[in-house]
Formats: C-alpha cells, structure tokens, sequence
C-alpha cells in the first residue's frame, strides 16, 4: 500500500525525523492559512499516487498566500493519470545546499531490510542506481540486531563529511529504520535529505510503502489508505476480496490464482489480443466471488468479451460454473464469455453451464484464442 | 522418495483442526501421505478423523509420534511462530502453505530456520508432492502421476495447468515442488534444482517462474554451471505493468528490474528450453527425453 | 538495583499484566482510604529492601479501613534490620485457587534471558530449585528474537491445563518478558502468580531488580532509586562514587579495585579479625575520594582501625597518599590507620606520609596482621 | 607470542582520543606495543602523539593499517556498539576495557561476535599482557617480566598483586589475562586455560577466581579431564555478604551459589593448588616449578 506524501511525513515526524515545515490541504482555503503559517515561498503539491505530478500541473510554486489559494483551486479537482486530486501538500520551498537520497528497502536478495544511500540525491534514484551505481552506498541490516550504531556511520559518512551533519544523518538513519520496521514498511523512502545553506539537515519529501499482508493485523495501518486516491473499479475489487488490476486491453479476465491470471494474460497476447485486467478469484470457489467480479468486469465499456480461465484444484469449477449462471440471470452480460473449466467437479460444472446453454472448453489455448478473435470481431 | 518428501515422510499438520487445515489434511490421507499427528493449541488430546492424535505443541508431537516433516494451515499473523516451532522442535522440513505472512516476520524466521538446518518451503506456497508416495500442501493429487520429470514453481494454479499437460502426455513427476510466491521464501529455485540434479529418479526439469526479483536468472546462471539435466521454463507476467502486485506478493516489476523478458533472456543464455505458453511443455520434453 | 514491591507492580501494569488492586500509602490516614476502596479485607505490607518483613511485623492483615489505619501507623516509621519504613503497599487479600512462581533471570551460563516458572508457586523458589527441581521449568529466550509464540506457550502450559488460564499466562509471559527487556532487568519475578476461583490469573507480588550499569542511560530508571530505604553511609558512599557496604565488623577498608577488596576482607579474616565495610575506591586516585572515603568509614563508631591497601596501577599512590594527608589535616581520626601502598610513585607517596610522620608499609600481609592486631588490642 | 597477543599484535584503540584512551595508548606504546591506529568518531584525519593516524570508524582503520586487535575505552553506553564494529571490522581479537556496560547489550554482542568468530576479553577487564611484547590493556608493564607463568584473572588490582609476587620472586609470565567481573563476559577461564594448555611457553596456571556465578567450578572441571599443566588458584570474596554486588557486576552471591568456598572445593576436587592468600602463590609454584 502506497502513502501519501502527507501521510509519510507523518509517520517520520512522529518518529522525530526533523522536516519542512507544512501541512496537508482539502480546500484553497486551508492552503492559503498554511502558506501565511510558515511564511515566503512554499510548493503547493497534488497528493495522488502517481509518479510524474510535476510534469502533469500537479506541483506549483506560490510566492505569497494568495497564489498558494489560487494553484490549490487549480489543482485540488484535476485528473491525473485517471485520479482526482483531493489533497495537497502545502510546504515552504526550502533554500537548499545539498540533497541527498536515503532509502531503506525490503531486499529478495539478501532478505533483509537494505539501507541505499547516496549524495547525488533529489533525482530519481533509479536513474543513479543504473547510471553510477557507485555513487550508492547499500548496507543490508540484520533484524536480529537491528541497526548498528557503526553502520548508521557509515551511511552517515556516505553523505556527510561535516561531523555535525553526520551525526544529525546517523540520527535519521536510525529513525527511519524504525519507521520502516516499526510500520511494517516494504519502502521507506526520503529523497531529497537535504542542508540548509546554514548546515542543517533535513528531510523534504518522503515515501513509504506499507507490506500489504500487515494490514490485516495492523488496524492502525490499514486506516492509511485513501480509496479516494484510487481507480474506483480495483477499490470494489478489494472489497469484494478480488484482486484486480485494470489494463488497457479490451479481453476480461476472471482466473483462479495470480500466476495461472498472469499466464492467460500473457496467452491473450501470444494469440494477437490486449488483457482488460488481471483477476484472481483466489482459491476458495464462492459463487459470489464470480458474480462480483463480473460485475466488475463488465463495468469496463472497454471490454468486448470475457475470458474465464478456471483449473480446479481447491477451486471447485462447479461452484464457479453456478456463479456465472447466477450472474447472468442477475444482471444481463452483453459481451461474448468464453469459458474454460477443467478439474475438480469439472463434470458438474459442463452440466450447470451446457444447461443454460453455455459452451464450455476444456482447453487453455483453445478458450484464449477464441477470445481474443471474438474481442477482435468486436472491435 | 524423489525429493524431500516419499513413503518415510511421518507428517505433523499444524493448524489441523482450522477450516483449511482439517479439509487438507483429509485429502493428504486420503492420497496416502503418512499423517502421524496434528497440532492445535488447546485442543490437545482429541484425535483427528478418529486415526490422528491432536497436540498443544509441535514438540509434543514429535516426542510421541516422530514426526519428521510439517505442514502449516494457520492465519498469516501466526505462521511465523509456527514455521519457529516447527524448526525448535527439530522438524527437518517445514511446508507452510500460508499466505499473507507479512514479509518483516520472514527476515527473522530465516535466520532462525538457517541456525537449525531447518528446510522451509514456502510461505504462500501449494506444497509438494511426490507422486505415488506422498502429498505435502494442496496440490490434487488426481492431476499428477510417478515419473521422471521434477517440477519446481513459483506458482500454485499454474503448476496444475502444467502437470496436467504433463500426465496428459505421459510425463510423470518425480516430485512438483511449489516454493512460493512471497518476496522472501524458505526454499528458492537453486535449492530445488540442486536437489533435483542429485535425485537419480529425475531425468529432467521444469521450471516455472514469475515475474519480480532475480530468482530466475539466479537460477539459470546455476543451471549454466552446475545443472546436467535437461531443463525447460516459462515465466508468468510477460503482460503484467510495472510497479503492480500481481496478485503474488513478490510479483511485482520494480522500476527495471525482474521482468519477464529479463528472464527469458537468462534461460536462453543458459540453454533452457523456453516455454512461450504453457503447453509448449510437451514439445519440449518430447524433444531432451526420448 | 532493587525496586520496592508497589515500583515492581507499577512497571507490571504498564505492560498490561493483570495485577490485584491496591495502592502505595505514606500516612495511615492515605493506607484507610485505599482500604475502603479496595473493600474487604487488606494485607498492608512494609516497602522496604530487605528479606523477612513478615517475621519482623511488616506485614498484616486489616479486616476493615479502620484497622488498616492502624497497622499501617504501626508500620510506618518501624525499624526493620535498620531500615526506616517509610511506605506501605495496600492489597486485597485476594482469595486464592493455585498459586504459581515467574521468574525471569539475567542467566551468566546461557548469557541470556532465562525463564523459570513452577507450579509450586507462592514458596522460597530457591528451596524448590534446591530440592524439587524437576518442578522448575526452565527456558532461555534468545534475545535476538525475543520470547517466541510457542516458547511462551510451553511455559504457560507448565503452570496451568485450562486452555484460558494458559492463554492468560502467555500473555503475561510476553509482557513480562518486554518488562525485562526494556527496563533493562536482571531479574523480574512474580511471585505468587495466582488464578482466583473465578478462574482469573493475576499476578500479586512482584520483585524487580535493575541492573545498575543501566541507571546511567536511563534516567527515568534511576529515579526509580529510593535512598531513604538504603543504609545512609552507602547513599553517601555512592554519591562520591565509591562503592561501599557496610559489614559487622571493626576493621575499615580501603582499597582500590573490587577484588582487591575482597581479597583485602578475606585476609582480615584469615589473620583473626572482621572487616567492617568493603570499600572500592576504583581505579581513578583522586585525593577527593580518599577523604571521602575516611569521612564514611570513620562515622562508624565500631571501626577500631582503618587499613589502606593501595596497589598503584592506573591509581597513583601518591594522590593517594596526599588525600590520606588532607584528610587527617581536616578532620580528626580517633582511630589508628595502618596503611599499604605499592606501586605506582610509591617513593613519593612514601616521602608524603613520613613527612607528617605516618609509617607505611609496602607487603599486604604485614599490614593486614598489623591491622588486625590493632583493632584486637582497641576491642 | 605466548598466547592471542605478542609481536605480530597490531593494535588499534578504539577511542583514542578520550581520556582513559590516550592515556593508556601513551602506555601501551610506551611498552612497546605495535599500536598502529586510533578510532574516534568525527576524529579521522588527525593524529596522535605524531606518529599515530586517527580514523572515524574501525573498518577504515583497518583497511589502511591491517590492525589485527582492538582494545576499547569508549563510554559504557557506547561500548557494545564498539564491540560489534570492530568485530564486523574483521578484528580477531577485541579486547575491552570498559567498565559499566549494561548486561543485556552483552546479551546480543556474544551471538554478534560468534557468528564472526571474534575472541572479546572483557568488558570491564584490565586486558593482556605478553610480557616484552605487547600490552593490550591497563595492566602495570613495570610490574610484569616474560616467563612460564600463565595468568587469568577476574578482576583487576588483585591480578597486580599476584603478579607483583611471582616477579619479585623469579617467576615470570607467558601471558596474564585479565577475563573481567562482569557477569557475562566474551572469554571465560576455560578459553583461556585451553589456550595456556595449547601454549610451549606455559608451564604453570594461576587462576583468580571471585565469588558469583559457576565459572570457577566449570574451569576445576575442565582442568581435571584436560589440563597437563599444573594450575594454582585463589577466590576473592570468602568474606562477602549474600545478595550484595561487591564491586564488580559479576560478583554477587545469589542464595547459596557462587560462594567463595564452594569453588575452592571445587578446586581441591580437581587437583588444582589452593591460595588460602594471595602469597601463597610463591610457595604453591616452588613445589610445582623446580
């Protein structure tokens, strides 16, 4: 789960990493009082979670309240990338001397929490991790320890030479590692770090992302999230305990299981279509769950025709068969469904649908690449 | 046995009196895997389908019936604990098919599990199975049959899709092993293939990976090196958009990094047979085992 | 650092252990009110560090606030072992079903945390570990990873087969544990751990005990410190940085590093006589510190002679010799000083003590038997 | 050398610049110890007593000097943390000497430095001296002479007082150790004496005990199945009270363990010669060194 800008430096200010100044807007209003709070020129910034804000008018310069009011007005209500701004961060433009990246990461590789930090901060990371990757000092942390007053040094003195910024960043250092593992954090994330032209260190913007499987057990987390700052169908997905990803494609998929939904995704192409989305049902066969995500599914116009790809092992094809059936005698399908079911109960399952007078396949290919010359018939 | 699991398998099933738990456990004894306990905490004493004995702990367990392997069905927030349980109470080889373990609790339940020789497989993983002898996890057991082809998978439905070709075409497996989709898991790829090339009654391998991470390519710079045997693979997400969860905690592209070209590019380097669909596993079996 | 019995309870409930109710009282009139609060019958106890308060009248039992009043006026202000009362913890006298023993004991063998819990609870544990061990269950926590889910539980199930109350004790398990850790404990202990014949599990008196390297760091610890419960020539003692403690005995010593000191007591008694105090005066020879070292060991009337016995490494035993000066030069000395310097400077340290006409001597054993001899002659 | 430090030491002192660190570093060169570098934080660059370089962490220190020993006087709050970086530094040997260091931060250093295989003497130790050598500590090297005597000790100005005894009466040291009081320490007397057991140039033991704890016993234990060398001993504290700390953290008597007596017959049961008296230790060696 993604956090807000706002909603990061929260969690880093409660955890006593110094930051600019500011607050979080809903109304021109609100950013006209904070503008004339923390005084001079201060970044009026959209808080959606997509990247690329500035270039899309999301982030603006206001010299004096006034014009901090005004971009607010211009921004909070505008689309980006299919998302409506509803926040924005009203921060004072800091007078900066250097900028520094710190980022702390959950790592595959050494599965552990690894620390990357680099002084050529304030520019996209990945672009200096490809370019010179020299310039990024790692240091993986083990949890059983935590992090070690001597490494936190060495990050330190990876980005500072003056001892009084080093044992500000040393300070940081430990801060964020606390945020990360104490908000079960996968990315925790401060770019730019930066010094003021009077020698003080401080982080400006901030990102974290929270491991999704802690929210279950962490109520407080969980309230973090903004549907509001997402793509409303992936929204009542989750909440239909779908997982569902919207693409550009005009092929709906329904599948059981994330790679099996990856693998038809990837057939849809082999066989010359686009996918509408990713779906997983998951492996427990409710009829409801099948009903539920056709209706999302079919709430996208895009879509010209539905692709149920279903391998019975847990999931009992019976069970998904009544769910199409329910389905649509609920609510009338208008696009084409192609089906293919094979596995546990699969006999059932042919004998629910065919009753209705559905054609049903037993085949992967088969079920894909009639989808996608139904999807292309329709296009 | 193939791998890891066969006839000397005495398995423990933790979490056995759970919704999940008690439904696999019933279908791993009707496969006829040898289930010799099950733990609960406070439900210690009862037995299980009136054949296994129930325990408060894992160490219990083991002193009565000399368990040798485990199998977790508990909620996310307690596998952890129960794959540390496992492995303080001397179990070799703990499969914890649970999903949804947040990964923080993984980077200490991996040194613990290291300091105790201890094997994981998993998290959110189906287990494995070694036809004919044993089943460990949820794989059905209807699709797979003995043979000479090792199967290791990122994945649960998709492994099915593909042994069901495989015994569809007279392939059988030695043993299918799923290691999980999760960002940190016990037992990756090389494992699996190390023991593969060891296991004399494994003629050729499959291998299926997904996108997120360099596993796979991890894997093929070992097969290049060390692998004998034939191997053929596929990676799931060639389609899939950056910096999105498919589903799968640990499919997920970030920034350039773990695509699926990424890794076909690898397993080409390495000489293994592409998959560009899943039945394509037929062809090229058909082609290395005569 | 001991804690008092209601400090103890206090960190308890912090960390959420269930604990009987009751409250700390300095006058009767306070003792009274939290009797009728609490109702019923009431134990007061005495909060003093010492063992035996029961035997000693420390301890009753008020059926009412009244008589509560009046044995808390009994106890307050009593003396016990030298100790002065100056608080009286009020508890109910809670009805009780089983009573069990937690302990959680900084362990040198395993160098680590380590629980002991019995079901033969409410007793000396150390005379159930002497003479019925197999009824203590044992377990060391590694720290690396703290006290584990099915650790917690092998102990709760040590004490209790009702799957509630071994929930219950699990929990009181982990949270004891996080008292340990983070009050920087080398022993915490609940004693008894009761359930009432309700079936509750309650904790009903507990004992801390604090390292004291932590006192340094962790100011909100050493606060915790109640010097008017201490032997005042130790409060004294430790406020000039000495280490001190006070024995039976009339020979005073003065040495400079712990097991100098002890070695220094034990020759005292091997050539027939009794130290009065162990006293480090550490290894740093600030003249300061031997004239407060003098100041404490001769405002014991039954000292009859004070030895010095100074072997001068990092310690200079001239600085040590020109305190011994400055010290006799301040104040009067009733007493004979038998003093033993070797070591470093020793030649003027020599020269500083013949000068004010003080003889010196260079072996130990000289001038322990000499001391000994001395304090034998003024008995 | 005799044992762990002698000409091929190469020392590095952490907190150099302190007080009790110059100090003893100006001792330590003064004996002729190979000090090669200083550590303190924030300090790098400068020099001390214009020969030695200063750095701001140990592994910078390292990489230009080669240090193989650490010795540290940095604050007790900071102590563990010292520890872990010089062992994490690649430093086989750290030796510290502050005293102080909370006990449950010696909880995690010992599974830090044995996972790295470093030797801790200490904390709260007077260190080593291999007489003529090196000095790696506080220990008085004018009180010190090179000999076949080994030495291991639990505190401090007690072990002078000994030494002072065999020096002025011809018998010099091997190696004197000073192990610390603290009640867990990185190397304890059986380390020690296995070393001494190991080491041609010891010929006799002498081992100061205190009160508290079980290390004396578990050293007579030790000796009795596997020390050829003839070892005496001595226990400070026949004395102390029960329940008080006398002085070091280590040495307290808890109810009825620890005392000074139960480890002298621990020491009678395993052969080893009793020091009624710190000089008895003249009369003990005479009758075992001709």
């Amino acid at each position: 789960m993604n956090l807000h800008e706002y909603q990061a430096r929260d969690l880093l200010k409660a955890a006593g990493i110094p930051l600019s100044d500011g607050d979080v807007a809903v109304t021109p209003t609100e950013a006209e009082a904070i503008a004339r709070r923390v005084g001079g020129t201060v970044v009026v910034k959209a808080q959606v979670h997509v990247g690329g804000r500035g270039k899309a008018g999301g982030v603006k310069l206001a010299r004096n309240p006034a014009e901090a009011a005004e971009y607010a007005s211009q921004i909070l209500g505008m689309t980006i990338k299919g998302l409506v701004v509803n926040k924005v961060l009203v921060v004072p433009a800091a007078e900066i001397a250097t900028e520094s990246y710190v980022g702390l990461i959950l790592d595959r590789a050494t599965q552990k929490p690894v620390f990357m930090v680099s002084d050529a901060g304030g520019v996209d990371i990945e672009e200096v991790a490809a370019k010179t990757p020299e310039k990024i000092t790692r240091l993986a942390v083990d949890p059983r320890y935590g992090l070690l007053p001597h490494q936190a040094l060495k990050l330190a003195l990876a980005l500072y030479r003056d001892w009084d910024q080093a044992r500000a960043a040393m300070k940081i250092m430990h801060q964020l590692y606390t945020v990360f593992m104490t908000n079960g954090c996968s990315l925790a994330e401060i770019n730019p770090l930066v010094t003021t032209p009077d020698g003080k260190v401080l982080a400006l913007d901030a990102k974290i992302i929270i491991d999704d499987n802690e929210l279950d057990r962490r109520p407080d987390l969980a309230v973090l999230r903004d549907e509001s700052a997402e793509e409303p169908s992936e929204v009542t997905a989750r909440r239909a305990n779908l997982t569902f990803i919207k693409l550009d494609g005009n092929v709906g998929c329904v599948v059981n299981g994330a790679g099996l939904a990856m693998a038809t995704m990837d057939l849809v192409k082999y066989y010359g279509g686009e996918p509408a989305n990713f779906l997983d049902i998951g492996g427990s066969s409710n009829p409801e769950k099948v009903v539920n995500a056709l209706k999302i599914i079919t709430a996208d116009t895009s879509v010209k025709v539905i692709l149920f790809n279903i391998f019975g092992g847990i999931t009992r094809t019976d069970d998904v068969a009544q769910g199409i059936v329910t389905a649509t005698q609920q609510f009338k399908v208008k696009v084409p469904i192609v089906i293919r079911l094979t596995g546990t109960n699969e006999k059932e399952a042919f004998r629910i649908l065919e009753s209705v007078g559905m054609t049903v396949l037993n085949d992967m290919d088969a079920a894909v690449s009639q989808a996608v010359a139904l999807a292309k018939a329709a296009a | 046995m193939s791998i890891w699991i066969g006839k000397e398998t005495r398995l423990v099933v933790q979490g056995i009196t759970g919704r999940e738990g008690s439904f696999h456990a019933r279908q791993m004894m009707e496969y006829g895997t040898n289930l010799v306990a099950g733990v609960t905490p406070g439900k210690g004493g009862r037995t299980f389908e009136a054949k296994v004995p129930v325990f408060n702990t894992v160490a219990e367990a083991v002193a009565a019936t000399q368990a040798n392997c485990a199998v977790i069905y508990v909620p996310p927030a307690m596998a952890a604990g129960a794959i540390e349980e496992a492995a303080d109470a001397g179990i070799p080889i703990v499969v914890c098919i649970t999903e949804g373990v947040p990964v923080l609790d993984m980077t200490l339940v991996m040194p613990y599990i290291a300091e105790r020789g201890v094997r994981l497989i998993g998290p959110n993983c189906p287990g494995m199975i070694t036809p004919g002898e044993a089943k460990v996890g949820i794989i059905p057991g209807s699709i797979c049959t003995p043979g000479p082809v090792g199967l290791v998978s990122r994945s649960g439905t998709l492994t099915y899709e593909v042994v069901h070709h495989l015994t569809g075409n007279g392939f059988g497996q030695s043993t299918c092993v799923g290691i999980g989709g999760d960002p940190i898991v016990g037992t990756n790829f090389i494992d699996v293939l190390t023991a593969f090339n060891a296991d004399p009654k494994t003629e050729a391998i499959v291998m299926i990976g997904e996108i997120g991470g360099t596993a796979e390519q991890e894997a093929a710079e070992y097969i290049k090196k060390h692998v004998a045997k034939p191997v053929v693979g596929f990676v799931a997400g060639q389609t899939a958009p950056k910096g999105r969860r498919m589903g799968h905690a640990g499919a997920i592209i970030s920034g350039s990094a773990g695509t699926a070209e990424e890794k076909f590019v690898a397993f080409e380097a390495a000489g293994i047979g592409i998959m560009r669909r899943p039945v394509d596993v037929v062809e090229l079996l058909k082609s290395v085992l005569k």
